[in-house]
């Protein structure tokens, strides 16, 4: 766990080991199985771990969300009011809950979907903007524009360390689906390498 | 701007608010949604027609047409509108139910209203599916469909056979009128609307109870295209529920 | 002749108009998609609409006007 | 005043019903209370009004929700099984703030179990029948005027504060004949610019209790809690305490007139005690219960039930004075000399606060 | 120990039944709780089980009465509209003492309301949703751990005592992900001799709840009351009061995980609170919740609705110590930081004993 | 005592009672009771057989059947009877309802049985009115007929119409056997056990759902003699509920 | 009221001035109404009254019974456990009723259709016999012997003025039955002299 | 040749069984009744009876036995 960085999530509030994250998007774009496979491999990871998803009626209209709470404590409350993270995969999800975002905290929106001019919450918390279907297109599969994120997210929080996490794709996935491992491991590290690669480049 | 000699040919109707529908691509009830908008403008009942709406994905009608509503508890609609109807009679009161409410839940309350030959008019969506809670098995779910409490598939024997209820309805001597019609094309949407149209004019004649069942599609919990769904409407529902008039207080 | 108008922010891209329209002028268009994320249907050929509003007719959303 | 007149408990009911202006009924039989449904059916129609027999309780509730909803003054009547079928609509009508009054004619139970009478509904009456916040007032006849009287009642408060009523009684309160004084009270003129019609030269009206959006639920929910608060003001109770007496004894409906009997007959004998009975069950009178237990020191409920109001009266105490209680469930009717005995023991008893009686 | 799994609480709710033996389902759709009726249909049939995805909870619960009425090991599951219709089969169950477990993952109401999570099913839970003199056991989760593990318990209540048993959960409880052990527990062999299954060779069976006979109905509410009484051997409540806490939190479900957060927080900043978190409702763990508040004075209630277990806790502590209640209706899920602002008011409230926070 | 020679040609079947029937005289309740453990006793059911009793006048059955049963809320025996039936699936498992229990508040159980094509055997008795509680008008009051809800008599404009529930349940597709009988007299009363034993069969042999409706006076509700009441099903209640074999799975 | 009789309903217990009556019979033989026609009675003199019927699942089987309490003061529970009269019209009612008389009480029985060897209860109460159907036959209506029986016991009780009473008849029918009023009068006054004779015998 | 039996205590006096004879030979005993004050049903001419059970059969209170 020596590569968790206690100061992105402990932020400000001493006696708190959580670390919470938003992802949002359209229905159809995977946004619940994101957030799974990274509350997933913080359960590996020997963390706490809530996933929380937005279900009913919410999901009518094309919409999805859930939070994910990574945490060394119990987890209270599975949802938040302001979360360390968010990750939006559409303009309308940016709308929604880009506001949700902590002062500090960290942005991350699908460029492929959401107008590139830097939203309001862009100024107080970390931006990264990845383009994440024409990433996925070119590894080939553009259904892997989730897992891009993903692994554009686990960088640029650091929340989960990368490899570690990586390596638990194969046991996620249920016996039927084993075979996209590869291609999720991947997407996960095209994601990781666009922020890499960002980060050198600021 | 357009040529001052155009004319528009096609809009909506006038009861009909500027909400988008927040129904799924490719679902019908917006469909329906604008058929009954269209009726109550023809009989011009904006002003004295009272919706009656069950729970289901058309729970929100109330935002969409600018008719005096209630909310009905799951299935209740057709006890919910004989309550309105027997104190208003003048009103227009009608209902809009899925065929998890009306079918499932709700069969007691719509043989009942039907029996007792409730002057209201009822619109019935069939999907064969629960649309609003994810796609569990309807009573109007096809033999071998899949639905999410059917993962193999229904099977008669062991999950019962669908209800067809616009015949069902027609046996009852107080039924006005009861026919079935279907969304997936425009020949198909003509008749619906003229079935529609009779099923009014029956509440408004004061002839007892009307009903018109929609066969319609639900894309999402059929896991299927729009267009897809449109065939299978065409390839499936229509052999199993036969569009048609069962019963009509002018024959 | 005709013209058939899309209120944009009601289309949610189903294509049912596609398929009623005998002339086969509308299509969606692939690269815009709307505030919601759908992709929204076009006319193509704008001299060829009749007017006959098949189209606005089997439209779930009633998103399309149409003018003669 | 007007002559007596001896009435069927239930009829009075009816005729306070109509008396206050009902002019719809839905309802589906069950015994004790089949007498209302049949003199509505026999009433209803020369007044105008209407009467429906229901398939069923459920479709009764509901056609009183509609009834409601478009502005009629409605009234349903049923007992035990088919009050509980009804608990979703009265869930409904709560949140959908509807006017309608309810009547339960209760049987003992838990099931089918049987006609005599038993007060073992009070929960449910008074809290959590149906799903979510809300609450019904309740009123509590204990006499045929009363059932007269309070039908009348419940109507004014439905209409007053939006909500519907029940009134609780039970087989003797419905099947016993009483001399009643038939005075109809002047039915204030209620706002009703709320109710369905048809949105003829206005904005179109709407009676639903779906919130979906953030906060909306839980403002609708302070705003129900604010009108029960607000209903508190209507809380009715009959106080005989005489100074000095060290036991209060509470009691309603039907077994207040047996504790009655034998709280008269006890003074007599020169026994200190008091008696209680609260008449709306919901607003519960705490102020006055808890007062005169605290005066008393002790208190001692009697239901024909295993003990349900105990609670609201032990809530109104707030640890001031002790309460104890006396039940008598599923239908045996105590006797004055059974209930006088109970008070004996009471008035003796020294041990712990929880005496067994 | 076997390894964990990530689990939804609906998920691990349906387990925890399967795991206790639970082999018929009876259930009809409705949000948040459609996984479990999804993950029964699935899994069942090759358990040699049975699915019946019911026309209403009318008849889910009724079927649920005939399963159980033939022995079979049988759940339903619901959500406060649904739950509501089956008060009238939920009396008819524990009138004829039949054993079932029946699950709630609460809506907010009254009425359609909305499907965020709250808690104002409580009292519909805990006493008279249906009519008569009846009690549910009732089973509080308030982690994905829980829903699977107090599943199991709820098998085992129900046929020990031949009693329906509720789950009361929220939509926190049933839609979130969390690691789960899942570790049947070895389900004891129960008596099913009284069961149906045709009268061969031996006199035949019956199972009712009807009791006309003179007194017989009164035998009957004493016996259930008696079983009632025995059930209070059944309390489960984890208790965390530090000596010299002179606050004691009391908090249910969902909510007491975000009351044990603040709760924490608070004691980090020097504050003397405690908490106290019932698992089973009914029987409502009284002594440990009175001797907590009387020995700290004060106790703070926090529920996700305007006021129900509250009167739970006042009438356990008999007046010593006062309860303050801080209420969150209508699924606005409270943050921690809320509740420790509401406990830095309690702490410091120096007024009158009904404080308003 | 009776000569060597003399034989039993008609006794009580042997899984009824001693006890005395609580009906009222001319009542048909006890007649069909007795019906129904002739045919129990003729398939040997004794040992097998689950009762479930709907809440009305029959609600005593067990008192007077050697059988196992189980006693249903009002309406839902039909859900009570999936739940047994569902558990031991070789059990023979009948309901016994009355007419307000079953075309009344138990509609939708009725229906949705016979849709799911549940295995098991419905015993349904019209008579035409509310008996238990007193006479009040059920679903299958008669037009005109007097009632205590119905003190002018039934006006179907707005009591409704009578339910044919015979008829209704056998277009369903579960429904393996559908017949209505009459209790009035000797030959019906034949035709009467013949339905109840093909209705039982259906159940022995896995069919599907099977339901016999008999025809059923209620003299005191009726405000008749026995003999009158006999005369009343005859002129008033055959005709409207004609006895007949409606759905047969052997056709 | 100065016809009413103390000593008789307060029989014991000085504080109450309290007098029931257990009505029953076979259903179809008038013991509802000839409950009520007593309570109106009472009603009219100005007594508390309360008038209690059987009902519900009860009445199959062809009983029924009411019970009339009579009072100065307001009646508690209007069924007793013990009455101060019974009236049983009929040998099962004798049988289930009986009983509940009290020591000293008064018991009238239709002796037309009950077995006439003294009941046990006989040898407690006061026992009237009456032959009620043959007496009803005399004045031509069988349907009378109700009133018959009303009329012995009032008389036989004291609990009402007989005369007061009898003057009520009229105005307690329903208008269209109010034609029944003379033959009404004249069964209780068949009852009353059927009684008074009897008591000059003995 | 044939003989009913009735059990009084069951008799309720109803009739259909008077009814249902073709012998005509059942008849109700108008001045004697049972415990539960039913007149009960008698047979007028012992020797006339034909075994038949037609009685039997219409009797809704199983009142009847019937021996040939
Ligand atoms: C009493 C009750 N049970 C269940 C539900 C949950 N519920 C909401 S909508 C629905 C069914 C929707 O299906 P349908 O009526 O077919 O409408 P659709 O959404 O398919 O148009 C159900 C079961 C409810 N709201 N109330
Ligand atoms: C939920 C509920 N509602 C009403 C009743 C009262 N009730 C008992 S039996 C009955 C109807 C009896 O009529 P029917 O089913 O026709 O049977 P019958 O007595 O005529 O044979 C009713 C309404 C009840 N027990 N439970
Ligand atoms: S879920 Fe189905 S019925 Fe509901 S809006 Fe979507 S397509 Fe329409
Ligand atoms: S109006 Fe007719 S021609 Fe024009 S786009 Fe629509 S369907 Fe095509
Ligand atoms: S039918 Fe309507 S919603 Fe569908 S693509 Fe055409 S315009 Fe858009
Ligand atoms: S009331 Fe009617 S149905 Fe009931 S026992 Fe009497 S005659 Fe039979
Ligand atoms: S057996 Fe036949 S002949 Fe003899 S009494 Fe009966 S019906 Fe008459
Ligand atoms: S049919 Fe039966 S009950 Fe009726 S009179 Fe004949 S023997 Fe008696
Ligand atoms: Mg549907
Ligand atoms: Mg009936």
């Amino acid at each position: 766990m020596d590569n968790i960085k206690p100061e992105i999530f402990m932020d400000g509030e001493m006696w708190s080991m959580e670390y919470s994250v938003v992802m949002s998007g359209f229905g159809g774009q995977g946004i619940l199985m994101m957030g799974e496979m990274l509350a997933y491999c913080g359960m590996k990871a020997g963390l706490n771990v809530t996933w929380m998803p937005s279900y009913g009626a919410e999901m009518r209209g094309g919409t999805a969300n859930c939070t994910v709470i990574l945490s060394e404590d119990r987890i209270g409350a599975p949802v938040v009011g302001q979360s360390a993270a968010v990750i939006a995969m559409s303009e309308p999800a940016l709308q929604k809950f880009g506001s949700l975002v902590q002062e500090g905290g960290l942005l991350v929106v699908n460029s492929s979907l959401v107008e590139d001019d830097h939203p309001v919450e862009g100024q107080k918390a970390r931006f990264i903007s990845v383009p994440a279907r024409e990433l996925a297109a070119r590894i080939g599969d553009e259904k892997m524009a989730n897992m891009i994120m993903l692994g554009a997210f686990m960088v640029g929080s650091e929340v989960i360390p990368f490899t570690q996490a990586t390596r638990q794709v194969p046991s996620f996935l249920p016996l039927p689906r084993r075979q996209l491992a590869p291609m999720i491991e991947k997407a996960l590290y095209s994601g990781r390498e666009y922020v890499l690669a960002l980060e050198k480049r600021d | 701007m357009s040529v001052v000699t155009e004319k528009k040919v096609f809009e909506a109707p006038s009861c009909l608010t500027d909400k988008v529908f927040h129904f799924c691509p490719g679902c019908h009830h917006g469909l329906i949604h604008r058929l009954v908008g269209e009726a109550i403008d023809q009989f011009a009942l904006a002003g004295s027609a009272i919706g009656v709406i069950g729970v289901g994905c058309g729970v929100f009608l109330y935002d969409y047409l600018t008719v005096d509503c209630c909310e009905a508890p799951h299935g209740r609609a057709p006890a919910v509108a004989t309550g309105i109807k027997r104190v208003n009679p003048d009103s227009f009161v009608f209902t809009y139910q899925g065929d998890g409410d009306l079918a499932g839940i709700g069969t007691g309350e719509i043989i009942h209203a039907a029996a007792r030959g409730e002057n209201i008019t009822v619109i019935f969506v069939n999907n064969s599916v629960y649309g609003m809670t994810g796609g569990q098995m309807a009573p109007t779910t096809l033999p071998g469909q899949k639905t999410t409490t059917t993962p193999e598939g229904r099977e008669p024997a062991r999950d019962g056979y669908p209800l067809r209820m616009a015949e069902l309805l027609a046996s009852l001597e107080g039924t006005a009128y009861s026919a079935r019609v279907s969304c997936h094309d425009n020949l198909h949407l003509r008749r619906a609307a003229k079935a529609l149209n009779k099923a009014f004019r029956a509440q408004v004649e004061k002839r007892g109870f009307s009903v018109v069942e929609f066969l319609s599609a639900c894309p999402t919990n059929w896991h299927l295209t729009p267009e897809q769904s449109r065939q299978k409407i065409i390839s499936e529902m229509v052999p199993a529920y036969p569009p048609g008039v069962f019963r009509d207080f002018d024959d | 002749m005709g013209r058939v108008m899309v209120k944009e922010e009601r289309c949610k891209g189903c294509g049912y108009c596609v398929t009623a329209c005998r002339q086969e002028i509308l299509a969606l268009d692939e690269k815009r998609r709307n505030k919601s994320g759908y992709n929204v249907v076009i006319c193509t050929d704008t001299g060829a609409c009749t007017g006959c509003a098949l189209c606005a007719e089997v439209c779930p959303d009633v998103a399309l006007v149409v003018y003669r | 005043m007007s002559e007596k007149e001896l009435l069927k408990g239930n009829i009075a009911l009816a005729r306070g019903a109509l008396d206050a202006g009902c002019r719809y009924y839905f309802g589906y039989p069950i015994t004790p209370q089949n007498d209302i449904p049949e003199y509505m059916s026999a009433s209803l129609p020369a007044l105008g009004g209407v009467f429906v027999q229901a398939e069923s309780e459920l479709a009764a509730i509901n056609m009183v929700l509609g009834a409601s909803a478009a502005g009629g003054a409605v009234m349903t009547s049923s007992s035990g099984p088919g009050i509980s079928l009804m608990q979703e609509g009265l869930s409904y009508l709560a949140g959908s703030e509807l006017p309608a009054v309810v009547v339960n004619i209760t049987r003992s139970g838990p099931g089918l179990g049987g006609i005599a009478p038993t007060q073992g509904d009070y929960f449910q009456a008074t809290r959590g029948g149906g799903h979510g916040d809300y609450r019904l007032a309740v009123l509590a006849p204990s006499s045929v005027q009363e059932m007269y009287d309070l039908t009348g009642e419940a109507f004014r408060l439905a209409f007053r504060y939006r909500n519907p009523v029940m009134i609780l009684g039970d087989a003797i309160l419905g099947q016993m004949k009483e001399p009643v004084t038939v005075k109809p009270a002047v039915a204030p003129e209620e706002d009703k610019s709320w109710a369905l019609s048809g949105a003829d030269g206005r904005l179109p009206h709407l009676v639903k209790s779906l919130y979906l959006d953030d906060g909306e639920m839980t403002a609708h929910n302070w705003k129900l809690d604010q009108k029960y608060t607000r209903l508190k003001e209507e809380a009715r109770v009959e106080v005989d305490c005489p100074p000095g007496c060290s036991l209060v004894l509470i009691a309603f409906g039907s077994c207040s007139r047996i504790v009655r009997t034998a709280v008269d007959r006890a003074r007599k004998r020169g026994l200190p005690v008091g008696l209680i009975r609260p008449v709306t069950l919901f607003p519960f009178p705490e102020k006055e219960i808890g007062r005169a237990v605290s005066a008393a020191g002790r208190g001692l409920v009697i239901e024909m039930n295993t003990g349900q109001m105990v609670d609201d009266a032990r809530l109104a105490c707030k640890g001031e004075g002790v309460v104890y209680f006396k039940g008598y469930p599923g239908g045996t009717v105590p006797t004055p000399e059974q209930i006088e005995q109970v008070i004996d023991e009471a008035i003796n008893w020294r041990g712990a606060a929880e005496c067994q009686l």
